[in-house]
């Protein structure tokens, strides 16, 4: 899309400052507010996948979690001792990504012919034997209690506590600081990757796909195939997002990986803004942070009696709930395409002002006609 | 064989009340393209004021008044919230997730004023059952078996035959040229919104009545089993609906009462079984057993 | 961010994360607005109830009590992040609900060496220096309920018994347990596992009729305790239905089927019933109705306030071994072999990996009766559940 | 430049029969006509060369190699190129959607597009530049980066057959090119048809109901009525066929020809 | 198609200084004034994105639909204001358009595409809904014998007469035809003409927008050229057909150039 010439000169430095402000909070801010970050980029990790599946390819999936399930439970298993494989742990991250991505591959029967919401029920299939399989297949997942994670080890350097103690600039870094980078770094490549496929050839061939699969097919993309290279790249990443997510919980239960989890994602990438990796992102972010916060600060909020006081008093958990739900109605309801449009159109205003009566600000396509007879 | 056509008619009756929540989402799904999330709030809202009402309004007419309330709440989400979102290509989808924050307050709500209680709804059929043959069959089952198949009857009887039902059809294939064929896109999406929210209440009620031991909060995630039944019965058709749920029904019955014949496919299999059809169904029918091809030629 | 190494105060008591020179924090984990919503408000309300009776005594060790409640509505990534939040300033959680949660905190609540009480008895939770469960644990409930079949409703070796369960650690551990006596009773357990959104057991108990059971146990929520007698009784199968403390509210007596419940239903648990006439059991239920007017007395409130109870000794043991520190606290509770608070049968705390108590009362409902139960057994131990820990082990 | 033979094809649908063993050749470098009433069964044709339908009986090849079986992604990547009759494209600019038109040229996989292996970026980069080309070439260069839905039908048209450009066919099938368009426009992407063929030495096969398009354009008439084939041949004499006179142009024709 | 009764009192289609504009930024019609008097038919004649079908959205009130706005100006039929209201109100008032492009319902059958058609008309007797119908059927025969198929399944040719027999049952007072011949044969535009005639004869007044302006010109009593947003020609259609813009832009009589086909 047009970029304007300052702009581009600008691009490296802000690139560099988001960088740095990106790697300053293990060095202010508490566990709390770690942790809080930590599950974000691991959420947008996989609302980065989930979106270049339903954004660019136009697919749904409701089976997210499955495979956010793959990834936490294919880590510690390979990397865990008990039960488990025993890996290195640096090789059982990769491993668990791509364990992932075979189990999305071993979908594509479905994935490659079965089409936008048909698939996003099927795909409900997935967190429902999922969390079966989890639950009976004890001698490997744990069972119902499931597994402790073993810590992320590169060399003799490990993400927790337990190695050798590591100060930094005076800051004690703990196992949150230390996965904080990490989590940065994966979140780096994925970013780096997602967009990268987006603007390449697949990319292309997948929004094609999306919006008329004859049209598609006549230009010569195999239409199963790259339903069904969709659908494992999701999964990959969602493998990836699983794993960094077991590692900051320090346990993976079935429990966790269920439908409103799955649903989650959806909303994430809808409430970033579909089809755009900064999208996925912002809602990765909103999604995750917004219940913890609201649900840390309620009980200061006014009318929010605190926890388990007597009568029917409004609590903060209750409290919060009605704020996220009413904060989802009312960000879609002002930003339909999600806070990616959102800020779309305010830049694009800005423009506008800046020179009137120019060629047309591109606006997101506003009808976009069904297929119809070739 | 006893334990055979229990089953049966277990899975039939289970299949008729999940034919009504499917059936409501297949025509939301249909009027605005919309995966309704707060079905399930729906629901449990439709249940809750049945609930609260029954003891001043008597069954019957609190049963009116659930069903009327929670059709306007289900329109008034429609008009008030969604369709503010405008008309972009994702439009779709953004309404989509707005229904999970719709959920997300309903049910917050709620479960607030439920809480852990279980609420009878006072219907008339309470524990009275029914013997055939050797079977024996609870009342409101058989009384859920009638409605539904009367509801359905109707509605796909709207579908085909009223302007209405044409106009929702046509506004969901091309809503600009439905418009200019002076159809009023927004009234007639409503009503199929008012429509669904109707059905979720009366379906509320056979979740509630005796086999299951009152109104849970939690009452509304059958909801989440209505899914596959829509999918699989292929989102079209009422028809299909139909289909789709009395399959999921009897899949979910014959897995739970022959569930130590699958023992080996884990405990608790019965669960999981309608999915397992519903993924098998979809990699053969890929637009489930009713679903068009796609009536757009390619 | 403080570690753990234990200050000494001004009065010469050692202390850590949680108590200061006048307060000692306790946490707890609750759910009050998920499926668990009205035990954990019985239970905080109850532990309310005791800080509050506590510090009006000049609480312990000269502190005053104070309980910090988080809500986690029985939501996983809540759970860990709420833990987080509360871990670093309690010195322990006499209450932690929820069977995944419980088993997503335990390596951090070992790691952190805090007292916990979680709220279930799944006999996975045993073995833990930190980890608490106290009473029975499901599995010897289930032994108990065995036994109270063969004994007194007339099952019998050779006989069929259905056992209905939930997915997960509840159901399993229950059916670990009546498996092992009915082996040993010479009886059939026919099984059949469902989850908590199942609240129409219609399969479940054509299932159990056509395999031709005698009984069933029932190891789920109150919800499918009432579908499953209210079936069976419905469709003739009349039989005996027992259940635990779990499986049971007195807001079933409100339902259609509460006359089913009342003919058919038992009830094991560690705990005595609420309408008990042990004097500690009428005080606390007198003091509680008159703090909660508006809540019911169910048995959630006489669990709560009897792990706050035992908290406090553990606390007060602690104290006058001159620390307070969380390590403290853990070595004070496991050296208690006989802490009985009047609410029930005493409890041996010294080998972490054995139940608690092995002594279980039996109830059923009464829709008179305050929370809804009476008594029909007292405490005893079942014969046999030594040999099935022996085994277990 | 191979042929495409049509040998013998018939197409059944529940209750109709829309083509009915009809058979011709496209020679190589020829613009061959496809024309008939409407429903006639030519865009049916057109389906089955790309391989969106499969004919129960008859064959298609291509020189020697035989498409009657083919995926419709096969086709394309063997040089046949289609535009439709109902406008298809995606969303995204006209450059997007030229740039799906060198899906069967280009090879970076999903791997090779997300880590920007250089082969990749060079890859797209130069395809680029190819389609700017085209895109000039067809008159679009003014809307190279405006997003598709919003130009207006004609332009429209000229990205379908951009895009069919784009996948430098061995044969092109154009199926109503010029609908949409008035006559100055109509001239203008006859010559760029005309231009690409002389260029390119492609073979067009053309449906179109222009009928001064397509004698113009056209070396060879097809003409087609309810599915069968009922004349062939030049364009002067499938002009004077006296059944193609009653069934397509009409008596008046020869009088408005020129209107 | 019952059209209504000849009166003399029959409203004119009155478009004064309209402006049109779509997400806020793009100006696609700048002060167009036209008039469709009573029972005549207009023609619209204009390059690729001149903004014909635009000013045909504003009369139908569909600009929304499309993130456009009428900016300026006002759009009235008779004493009806159009302008800024929605796609019924044109409807009532008996304006009807066939979209471009066709636009048909695809899953719909042929008999209940043109069910449709009369929709917006609120209740009908079913004997004049049949007798519509069968209007219909006589004029394009093709639909008849097609009329339990899904939509779209059929043939371009076929759905572009179905879009135009779908509109008709909707008894329009002024049908607004967005390029009605497209993708027809030749023997088919013949008979979309003498349509287009017949429906005039019996009061209807058309605005036609048109690629093929010999076939509109015949037609149209008036027509207007827009070029790029604004009227640029108007007048009489056999006088426009006359001018040398017209012939060589829209007729392709370019000097040397010999005719192109009337189809
Ligand atoms: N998938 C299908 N199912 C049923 N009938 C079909 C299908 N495709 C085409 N037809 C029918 O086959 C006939 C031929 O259609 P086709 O689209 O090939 O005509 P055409 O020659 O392209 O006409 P036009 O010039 O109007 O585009 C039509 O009557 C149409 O209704
Ligand atoms: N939704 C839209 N958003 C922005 N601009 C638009 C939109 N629709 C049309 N335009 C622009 O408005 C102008 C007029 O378009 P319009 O569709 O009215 O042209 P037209 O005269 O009907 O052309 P054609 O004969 O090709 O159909 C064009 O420049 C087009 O790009
Ligand atoms: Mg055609
Ligand atoms: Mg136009």
């Amino acid at each position: 899309m047009s970029d304007l010439p300052p702009r581009r000169t600008l691009r490296p430095l802000v690139i560099l400052l988001v960088a740095l402000l990106l790697c300053a909070p293990p060095f202010y801010l508490d566990v709390f507010w770690l942790r809080i970050g930590l599950f974000a980029m691991a959420a947008a990790i996989g609302a980065v996948g989930l979106g270049l599946l339903s954004g660019s390819a136009g697919q749904l999936s409701l089976g997210h979690s499955f495979f956010l399930a793959i990834g936490a439970y294919g880590y510690t298993w390979l990397a865990g001792e008990e039960p488990g494989a025993g890996l290195p742990s640096a090789l059982a991250l990769v491993a668990a990504v791509v364990l992932a991505g075979l189990a999305g591959g071993l979908f594509s029967p479905v994935a490659g012919r079965v089409r936008g919401v048909y698939l996003g029920v099927a795909t409900l299939a997935l967190v429902f034997l999922g969390h079966h399989i989890l639950v009976s297949a004890e001698p490997v997942t744990g069972g119902f209690n499931g597994l402790s994670v073993p810590p992320l080890a590169v060399g003799s350097f490990t993400f927790d506590a337990s190695g050798p103690e590591l100060v930094v600039l005076g800051v004690p870094f703990g196992a949150e600081e230390r996965l904080w980078y990490l989590s940065l770094a994966l979140f780096a490549c994925t970013w780096f990757t997602a967009r990268g496929l987006l603007r390449s050839r697949a990319g292309r061939a997948l929004k094609a796909l999306r919006d008329s699969e004859t049209a598609a097919a006549v230009m010569g993309v195999p239409v199963a195939r790259y339903r069904a290279g969709a659908f494992v790249l999701s999964s990959m990443y969602a493998g990836l997002a699983g794993a960094l997510l077991a590692l900051a919980f320090r346990r993976v239960v079935p429990d966790y990986f269920g439908l409103a989890l799955s649903v989650d994602y959806l909303a994430m990438i809808v409430i970033g803004g579909l089809g755009s990796v900064a999208g996925a992102t912002a809602g990765a972010v909103f999604v995750t942070a917004l219940p913890l916060l609201m649900t840390r600060y309620a009980d200061q909020l006014p009318l929010v009696a605190s926890p388990g006081s007597a009568g029917d008093a409004l609590g903060p958990t209750e409290a919060s709930r009605y704020l996220y739900g009413a904060a989802i109605v009312l960000i879609l309801l002002f930003a339909p395409d999600g806070l990616s449009g959102l800020l779309h159109r305010l830049r694009a205003r800005i423009r506008i002002r800046r020179r009137p009566a120019g060629h047309p600000a591109s606006t997101a396509p506003v009808v976009r006609t069904k297929e119809h007879t070739p | 064989m006893t334990a055979f056509l229990t089953s049966l008619l277990n899975g039939l009756s289970l299949g008729a009340v999940h034919a009504l929540v499917a059936l409501g989402f297949v025509v939301i799904f249909k009027a605005s393209g919309v995966l309704n999330f707060a079905h399930g709030s729906l629901l449990l809202l439709g249940g809750y004021l049945t609930a609260v009402w029954h003891p001043h309004l008597g069954f019957a007419g609190a049963l009116a008044a659930a069903v009327l309330v929670t059709a306007s709440v289900a329109g008034a989400v429609d008009r008030l919230l969604l369709q503010r979102g405008g008309t972009g290509p994702h439009a779709a989808h953004a309404q989509t997730i707005v229904t999970i924050g719709v959920d997300v307050l309903l049910f917050t709500d709620l479960s607030r004023r439920i809480g852990g209680d279980l609420l009878p709804l006072g219907d008339p059929w309470a524990d009275a059952v029914t013997r055939i043959g050797p079977v024996t069959v609870a009342d409101s089952r058989l009384a859920a078996i009638v409605v539904s198949c009367l509801v359905i009857g109707a509605v796909f009887a709207a579908f085909r035959y009223t302007a209405w039902g044409l106009s929702l059809r046509a506004a969901a294939e091309d809503a600009e040229a439905a418009a200019l064929m002076g159809i009023r896109l927004s009234r007639v999406r409503t009503g199929a919104w008012c429509l669904a929210g109707a059905l979720a209440a009366s379906a509320a009620v056979f979740l509630a009545a005796f086999p299951a031991p009152g109104l849970e909060r939690t009452t509304g995630q059958i909801a989440l089993a209505a899914f596959p039944a829509a999918i699989l019965g292929g989102l079209a058709s009422p028809a299909g609906a139909l289909a789709g749920s009395l399959l999921i029904g009897l899949t979910e019955a014959f897995a739970a009462g022959y569930q130590s014949e699958l023992h080996v496919l884990g405990d608790g299999f019965g669960d999981v079984a309608p999915y397992l059809v519903m993924v098998v169904v979809l990699i053969v029918r890929p637009q489930g057993l009713f679903g068009a091809k796609g009536a757009a030629r390619v | 961010k403080s570690g753990d190494g234990g200050d000494t105060r001004a009065d010469g008591v050692r202390t850590g994360p949680g108590v200061t020179a006048d307060t000692i924090r306790l946490g707890a984990l609750t759910d009050l607005t998920g499926p668990y919503a009205t035990l954990g408000k019985s239970i905080v309300q109850a532990q309310r109830l005791w800080a509050e009776q506590t510090n009006a005594k000049g609480g312990i060790c000269r502190r005053k009590i104070e309980i910090v409640v988080k809500d986690h509505g029985y939501d996983v990534q809540k759970a860990v992040t709420a833990y987080a939040d509360l871990a670093p300033d309690v010195v322990a959680l006499p209450q932690v609900i929820g069977s995944s949660v419980m088993s997503a905190l335990l390596d951090d609540i070992e790691r952190d060496d805090i007292l916990t009480f979680p709220q279930a008895w799944s006999a996975s939770l045993l073995g833990k220096d930190a980890v608490q469960v106290l009473g029975t644990t499901y599995d010897v409930d289930a032994l108990a309920a065995v036994d109270y079949l063969t004994r007194v409703k007339n099952i019998k070796k050779g006989d069929k018994i259905g056992h209905v369960y939930f997915e997960g650690d509840y159901g399993d551990n229950a059916l670990e347990g009546s498996t092992w006596a009915a082996k040993q009773a010479g009886i059939t357990v026919v099984g059949q596992k469902i989850q908590a959104t199942d609240t129409d057991l219609s399969a479940q108990v054509a299932a159990l009729a056509k395999a031709g059971v005698k009984a069933v146990l029932i190891s789920a929520g109150p919800a499918q305790t009432a579908s499953l007698a209210g079936v069976a009784a419905a469709s003739g199968l009349k039989v005996p239905v027992v259940t635990s403390a779990p499986g049971y509210a007195p807001q079933l007596l409100k339902t259609p089927a509460a006359p089913a419940l009342v003919a058919m239903l038992g009830i094991v648990s560690a705990a005595p019933s609420v309408s008990s006439d042990l004097p500690g059991v009428k005080a606390m239920v007198t003091a509680y109705r008159k703090k909660y007017p508006d809540s019911a007395v169910d048995s959630g409130v006489l669990s709560g306030y009897n792990a706050a109870q035992l908290m406090g000794e553990d606390l007060k043991k602690a104290c006058a071994a001159g620390g307070l520190t969380r390590a403290d606290v853990i070595a004070a509770h496991r050296s208690q072999t006989d802490a009985d608070t009047g609410l029930g049968t005493p409890q041996d705390f010294s080998d972490p990996s054995r139940p608690a108590s092995l002594s279980t009362y039996v109830l059923r409902p009464d829709t008179k009766a305050v929370g809804g139960t009476v008594g029909v057994e007292d405490a005893h131990r079942t014969p046999g559940v030594e040999d099935y820990l022996k085994q277990r082990s | 430049m191979p042929p495409l033979h049509v040998r013998d094809v018939t197409v059944r649908f529940a209750g109709l029969t829309a083509l009915e063993g009809v058979s011709l050749t496209v020679a190589p470098g020829t613009v061959h006509a496809l024309i008939g009433p409407n429903g006639a069964g030519k865009s049916t044709c057109f389906n089955v060369l790309s391989g969106l339908y499969r004919p129960s009986c008859g064959t298609v090849h291509l020189g020697d190699t035989d498409l009657t079986r083919l995926a419709p992604h096969r086709i394309a990547a063997l040089g046949v190129a289609r535009t439709f009759q109902n406008i298809v494209t995606t969303e995204g600019t006209v450059a997007d959607n030229l740039m799906v038109g060198r899906h069967a040229l280009t090879r970076a996989g999903f791997a090779a597009g997300a880590l920007r292996l250089p082969y990749a970026v060079r890859e797209q980069r130069e395809n680029l530049e190819k389609v700017r080309e085209i895109a000039e070439l067809t008159g679009l260069g003014p809307h190279f980066d405006r997003p598709v839905a919003l130009l207006p039908y004609g332009d429209r048209k000229r990205v379908e057959l951009a895009r069919a450009l784009c996948l430098e066919p061995k044969v092109l099938l154009l199926d109503e090119p010029v609908a949409g368009m008035n006559a100055g426009e109509r001239a203008r992407t006859a010559e760029v048809v005309t231009e690409v063929r002389a260029r390119l030495g492609l073979s067009v096969l053309l449906v179109e109901h222009d009928m001064g398009l397509v004698m113009r354009l056209a070396d060879e008439v097809t003409v087609l009525d309810f599915g069968r084939l009922i004349a062939q041949g030049t364009p002067d004499e499938v002009r004077a066929h006296p059944q193609v006179l009653r069934a397509y142009l009409g008596t008046a024709n020869d009088r408005e020809d020129t209107a | 198609m019952p059209a209504p009764p000849l009166d003399d009192d029959r409203p004119a289609l009155t478009v004064e200084h309209l402006d049109v504009t779509y997400g806020r930024a793009v100006s696609a019609l700048r002060d167009v004034t036209l008039t469709v008097p009573p029972g005549e038919v207009v023609a619209l004649l204009g390059a690729n994105g001149a903004g014909k079908s635009t000013l045909l959205r504003a009369v139908s009130g569909t600009l929304r639909l499309h993130r456009g706005a009428v900016t300026g100006g006002r759009i009235a039929y008779g004493g009806t204001v159009l302008d800024g209201r929605d796609p019924v109100a044109a409807v009532r008032a008996g304006v009807v358009q066939v979209p471009e492009g066709r636009r048909v319902f695809a899953s719909l059958t042929v008999d209940e595409n043109l069910r449709s058609g009369g929709l917006g008309l609120g209740r009908r007797a079913p004997a004049l809904r049949r007798q519509a119908r069968e209007e219909v059927f006589a004029l394009f025969p093709r639909l008849a014998e097609r009329r339990r198929q899904a939509a779209g399944l059929l043939s371009g040719g076929e759905q572009q007469m179905l879009a135009m027999g779908r509109a008709l049952m909707a008894a329009p007072r002024l049908l607004l035809l967005d390029e009605p011949s497209l993708g027809l044969a030749p023997l088919m535009v013949e008979r979309i003409v003498e349509v287009i005639r017949e429906i005039n004869t019996r009061g209807t007044g058309v605005l036609l927008v048109e690629q093929n302006a010999g076939m509109a010109l015949s037609l149209a009593d008036h027509a207007h050229v827009l070029d790029v947003g604004e009227v640029r020609l108007s007048g009489p259609a056999a006088e426009l057909a006359r001018t040398d813009a017209v012939r060589r832009l829209y007729l392709g009589e370019e000097p040397d150039a010999p005719g192109r086909g009337a189809a």
